[in-house]
């Protein structure tokens, strides 16, 4: 408690890496490049570069005053890419709010993203913008919580409501290193210990909590050795390398799913830019230490793997970002489309069947308002007029 | 919804007994319904309202957990959003402070925040109330703290029979549902239960006995008092008196309570949870709402205080007892304006 | 209780940067105050209502602290067991949700659970309610738990001067207090702050104006809506309505309302929180009880609804607007028996 | 989740022991005797016994109904008395409800105890059997948590408290191995950890959580372990070993005091009875189990140490047991004969100051409804008469 300033400790490197900050693969890490097919890896070359792009398209629109807030994931998008790829259709992913790549890996409708950052209900969203109600051949996508780490004990359940029903399904959920402090984050891990849940529980350790660095959130000295606490096996990866994540998800998926329970794997990386639009990391941290973590980016270590590999060339490159960036623009376009969702909206979906009688009142009382009327003209309860 | 009367063949049974008879019923109905808790293994739970049920279903559908009423919740709401059906044992209601961010944010909200594409059918049974003289904070009445919080139903039964249908009705829900289990009642007295499955609607009270002077309005171990208040109070000066079991707290049945007060133009209401924001506060500010016109004289609250459950010593004169349920029916009966 | 109007030196604040000054020189004051939370040190919250605070008085009396609001709550308690006075943020009500363990048992419960012995002089600074369409669960308005919980002040400020003397008091105060920050308010306006040291009451509401027709009551920014719709109203039909500020929630200050609404016989309790076991399900049956024969109408409340706080785009018509508020004077103010 | 009957796994014995359970030292444990002198070991044993004889005592009050519950720490009792032994005057001791010995070993008032054991409110008591506000020379004692690990983050407040102002107390804290599922043990060792807070935590691990087998707690190979998820350092002792136990708490004590920080303490011991009176342990677990535990039991280890090692003699023993007994039996009596507690006693010390209008106004309802009166006539708010 003696520094003035929390200064950035820069995390171990003792951690599982495969390609190297400039593309190449580790010295004897060759045998670990996981067996993925050149289609797959343009696959996610192409999720990286639409992540990107639509993140920075929504920052943009939040400035001009079109949504509220939005949150970013620049720099950290291996991470969620790399663990959604091992994942199988079936399975159950639980994602924070920087895992987009993850959810847009599994065919996430972007439309109905936006127009969620609109602030519409989800009713209203499904209304206007039909799907069949589960991708076909997806994963299942939960929304994020917004109480941070609230989701862990459910991914436990929701794997163990698989595996007592001989369902072959794994689920896999991602926190932020600030959110493994909260009673949440333990209860799921122990549970999931003694109930020998098959889940997979991923600690996106970006090293800022807001503006509390993550030595300051807890004094161990990685987030994957909680594991320890809860007899679970644990592992460290570099979260800026595609490969490490996928390969280290791989194996603990492909574990749970055989019965051997689950896993925590601490991913390393950084947060680039600000916590979210309403931040302002300037105040608490230097520039320096984002400009240090861009020379690690993810995408950049990816893209030159692939240049190098020959799987990707200037051409493809070209023609990726710009079919990324015109098929975002019409989601985008499609989801602010939405007409508003109207206010009676608020009282659907709280519970099945009769909602009660003082439910039922008060949303009468609102449709008489929004028609012009006084709602509270009832005395007797015989109704609002 | 069966009659419960046109069911012939019954078994006497107290609360406890009548809880782990539903339980059993509902597990052989529906291989999705399973018992999870700490100490409701091998043991039964604390109370044994669990007994027998490891032995019969097994530990895949009677599930002994960790010592976390945070983590238990959580776990089994993930559970219940893939179609099982947890019914989870809250040892001691006020166990469940340690689990308000998981009722709150995944419980209750969940269905709502996933439009509707998400159901919790999951039913917390927690024992609650005062009057066996345990432990501190093993006596809380605080169901007002869940009445507040949308997305979910509470419900408490105050007899045998009533347990069996409101617990069946709670399990087959797909809303998640707060059953109220008064530890008082657990043993304090039998009747015939009909053998039969059956189910008791989660959203309606029940007038207990009509009348045409007074509205009394109680739930759980206090409707039994407030019968025996009722009941002196009749003996001595014929006074008709109505009550209401309120045995749906959340949604709370509204309606019969307004019909029965611009009847009869007089209402006390009974609790044992603290007077201040209390269950009943909702109740008297629906009356002042809705009925104001009918009163003939001031609605008035018999509760407990607003203090924390006091010491062993000094519990009865904490809770609402017949005495002091009479002495309110009594103030509001000889008012005059 | 020094009269602010007797202050001389003012300067402009709103709420956020009043709170900031009072925190600053409270800590100037009192080495046993500290400041503590998570994201509460060097970006100074993210409301920037502890800025500047780190820099000046440092790490030991600035104390950003993991993320978990149960370990926040229940280090704190265990320091101002000792004497220590922490002033803790709680980045939004909702989040002490996962707190309400070591809310009840140990902030609320410890004073009492030692016979008097311990106190716990603590302060949870949380922001709350709606307008500023942020994220889910970071405008919800459940003051209505923190009433029905025994051992806790909770005060409501609703201007930036009265902030600072709540505030001020609170921190002072031997009791645990929640003081409650509007979000919506944080610069919705500036007023002249006296810049000594002063305190206000905690346990005192305040009658912004008199009036003999209607009892207006609201907290928060609720008061700016609500004085803003009896402005309307009075400006239409010359009705006299009389405003209670109810800043002080817990222990709820009963006796100006009583007096009040017996001289205007009509009422109107105005509050974000959700209706059912809400806020004014408490004030509307104390009146019931203790007012009832001078009833000239019954007792509206004029609430948000009993949801979940809605999405973005529906929020303005989840809150009650100064629209809203006057339609529940008009019908209360119109009604003839 | 395949066993039909939790069978108990028998813990590890790879911890710290001193004692043998003959108790005779084990090889190569001479050097860790610690040094206490004989007059101290003279009031561990009487410690020890006074502990075992209340407790019966308390036992037979309960099965005669003069009290509603009663929890025994019999074959615990080594671990809550070689760690209180460890503390200094000024120290901060909080129990939970199997350390009777740690808080006799510090002069806890038994007369006060026995008091509240019948339901009294601590405002009663200490009207009824004065005594100074603290003990002198003693440590400060919480009363114990009625919520499982309610109390570590308090004791971790409690200990920072201290460091803040420069005084040199340690704090310390026990919770049973079932307890340590709950959040708030995990926020406590957190926040410890990050805020250097001088406090010991102790695991008292008797092997149940009334009827939930330790290896149903937590899928972790022993609760020690669990520090690993916050960076603290760990012990694993023989519970039942009073000399192993005092060595570990001692020097983790130290080293708290000399600003080292935290350290969790698992102590490996046995609840030998019924999880309290309400319990039948029979119902879940086998006599076999108590039996072999029994022969490991504490007190008769400590004792057989002490005839060995000639500190102890039959005489002194019985005479140790005659004035325990005496002095005990005197305490309950005085703590018996306080007379009830006042209904009116439930109002105090919620607040401090004016407890407010409701409050006051239900605090003459009560009094005029035990003066035979009706406390509902008020219809005006202006006072029950
Ligand atoms: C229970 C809870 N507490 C606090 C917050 C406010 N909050 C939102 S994000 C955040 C920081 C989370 O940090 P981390 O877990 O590291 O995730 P990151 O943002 O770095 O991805 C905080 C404090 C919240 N949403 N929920
Ligand atoms: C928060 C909370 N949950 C549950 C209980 C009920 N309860 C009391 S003791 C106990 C078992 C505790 O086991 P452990 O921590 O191992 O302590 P032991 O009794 O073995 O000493 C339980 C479940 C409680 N008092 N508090
Ligand atoms: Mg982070
Ligand atoms: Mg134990």
């Amino acid at each position: 408690m003696g520094e003035k300033k929390w200064a950035e400790v820069r995390p171990s490197e003792d951690y599982f890496r495969i390609l190297n900050p400039d593309g190449s693969v580790k010295d004897g890490a060759k045998a670990s490049v996981p067996e993925v097919s050149r289609e797959e890896l343009l696959r996610w070359y192409e999720v990286l570069v639409e992540t990107r792009t639509f993140e920075a398209m929504v920052l943009r629109l939040q400035r001009r005053g079109v949504l509220s807030v939005a949150a970013s994931s620049r720099g950290e998008e291996a991470c969620g890419l790399g663990a959604a790829a091992a994942l199988q259709a079936g399975d159950w992913l639980f994602p924070a709010y920087r895992q987009l790549s993850a959810v847009l890996y599994w065919n996430a409708p972007v439309d109905r993203i936006m127009a969620g950052l609109m602030g519409n209900t989800p009713e209203h969203i499904r209304e206007h913008l039909p799907l069949p109600p589960e991708l076909p051949h997806s994963v299942n996508m939960m929304p994020y919580p917004i109480f941070l780490g609230a989701y862990i004990p459910l991914a436990v359940g929701c794997a163990l409501a698989d595996k007592l029903n001989g369902r072959k399904h794994v689920s896999l959920a991602f926190v932020g290193e600030g959110s493994t402090s909260e009673g949440d984050f333990h209860d799921g891990l122990n549970f999931a210990g003694v109930l020998e849940s098959p889940c997979v529980i991923i600690v996106q350790n970006n090293q800022w909590s807001i503006s509390v660095p993550a030595s300051r959130q807890t004094a161990a000295a990685t987030f994957a050795q909680k594991a320890v606490a809860h007899g679970l096996p644990h592992e460290r990866v570099d979260g800026n390398d595609i490969f490490a994540v996928y390969d280290t998800v791989k194996k603990a998926v492909d574990r749970a799913r055989a019965g051997g329970g689950a896993t925590l794997i601490e991913a390393v990386t950084y947060r680039i830019l600000d916590h979210n639009s309403a931040d302002s990391s300037a105040v608490y941290r230097t520039e320096d230490e984002a400009e240090y973590w861009k020379t690690l980016d993810p995408v950049e270590r990816f893209e030159k793997y692939l240049f190098n590999a020959g799987v990707l060339e200037q051409a493809t490159k070209t023609a990726i970002e710009e079919r990324a960036e015109k098929r975002l623009r019409e989601e985008i376009d499609r989801g602010r489309a939405v007409p508003p969702t109207s206010p009676d909206d608020m009282f659907l979906h709280h519970l099945q069947g009769e909602p009660g009688w003082s439910v039922k009142h008060q949303r009468d009382e609102l449709a008489c308002e929004l028609a012009g009327g006084n709602p509270f003209l009832d005395m007797t309860g015989e109704g609002v007029q | 919804m069966t009659r419960i009367n046109e069911l012939p063949v019954t078994e006497d049974m107290n609360l406890v007994t009548a809880v782990t008879h539903t339980l059993r019923q509902e597990m052989q109905r529906d291989p999705s319904v399973r018992v999870m808790g700490y100490d409701i293994g091998p043991i039964g739970g604390v109370f044994r309202a669990t007994e027998g049920l490891f032995d019969e279903f097994g530990p895949e559908r009677v599930i002994d957990t960790p010592l976390s009423e945070n983590g238990l919740l959580g776990v089994a709401v993930g559970m219940a959003m893939r179609g099982e059906r947890p019914v989870i044992e809250m040892q001691f209601l006020a166990f469940m402070y340690n689990a308000w961010g998981q009722f709150i944010y995944n419980l209750a909200n969940l269905h709502q925040k996933t439009g509707g594409a998400m159901k919790v059918p999951l039913t917390i049974r927690a024992t609650f109330g005062g009057g066996i003289k345990p432990l501190p904070f093993h006596s809380d009445s605080t169901e007002a703290y869940l009445m507040h919080t949308p997305g979910v139903r509470v419900v408490c039964p105050s007899t045998p029979a009533q347990a069996k249908g409101l617990l069946a009705a709670a399990i087959r829900s797909d809303d998640p549902v707060v059953f109220l289990e008064h530890t008082k009642m657990y043993r304090s007295f039998r009747e015939p239960v009909p053998v039969a499955d059956y189910t008791l609607p989660l959203d309606k009270c029940r007038v207990v006995q009509e009348g045409s002077d007074l509205t009394l309005i109680a739930w759980g171990n206090m409707l039994h008092y407030s019968i025996a208040a009722a009941a002196a109070v009749a003996a001595a000066t014929h006074a008709s008196i109505e009550i209401i079991d309120m045995c749906s707290l959340a949604p709370l049945d509204v309606a019969p309570v307004l019909a029965s007060v611009k009847k009869t133009g007089r209402c006390v209401i009974v609790h044992e949870a603290r007077r201040t924001a209390g269950p009943g506060a909702e109740i008297s500010a629906l009356i002042n709402e809705y009925a104001l016109e009918y009163l003939k004289a001031p609605v008035k609250r018999v509760t407990a205080f607003d203090v924390f459950f006091p010491e062993n010593q000094i519990e009865d004169a904490y809770l609402p007892s017949p005495g002091r349920i009479k002495s309110g029916i009594e103030a509001v009966l000889n008012y005059q304006f």
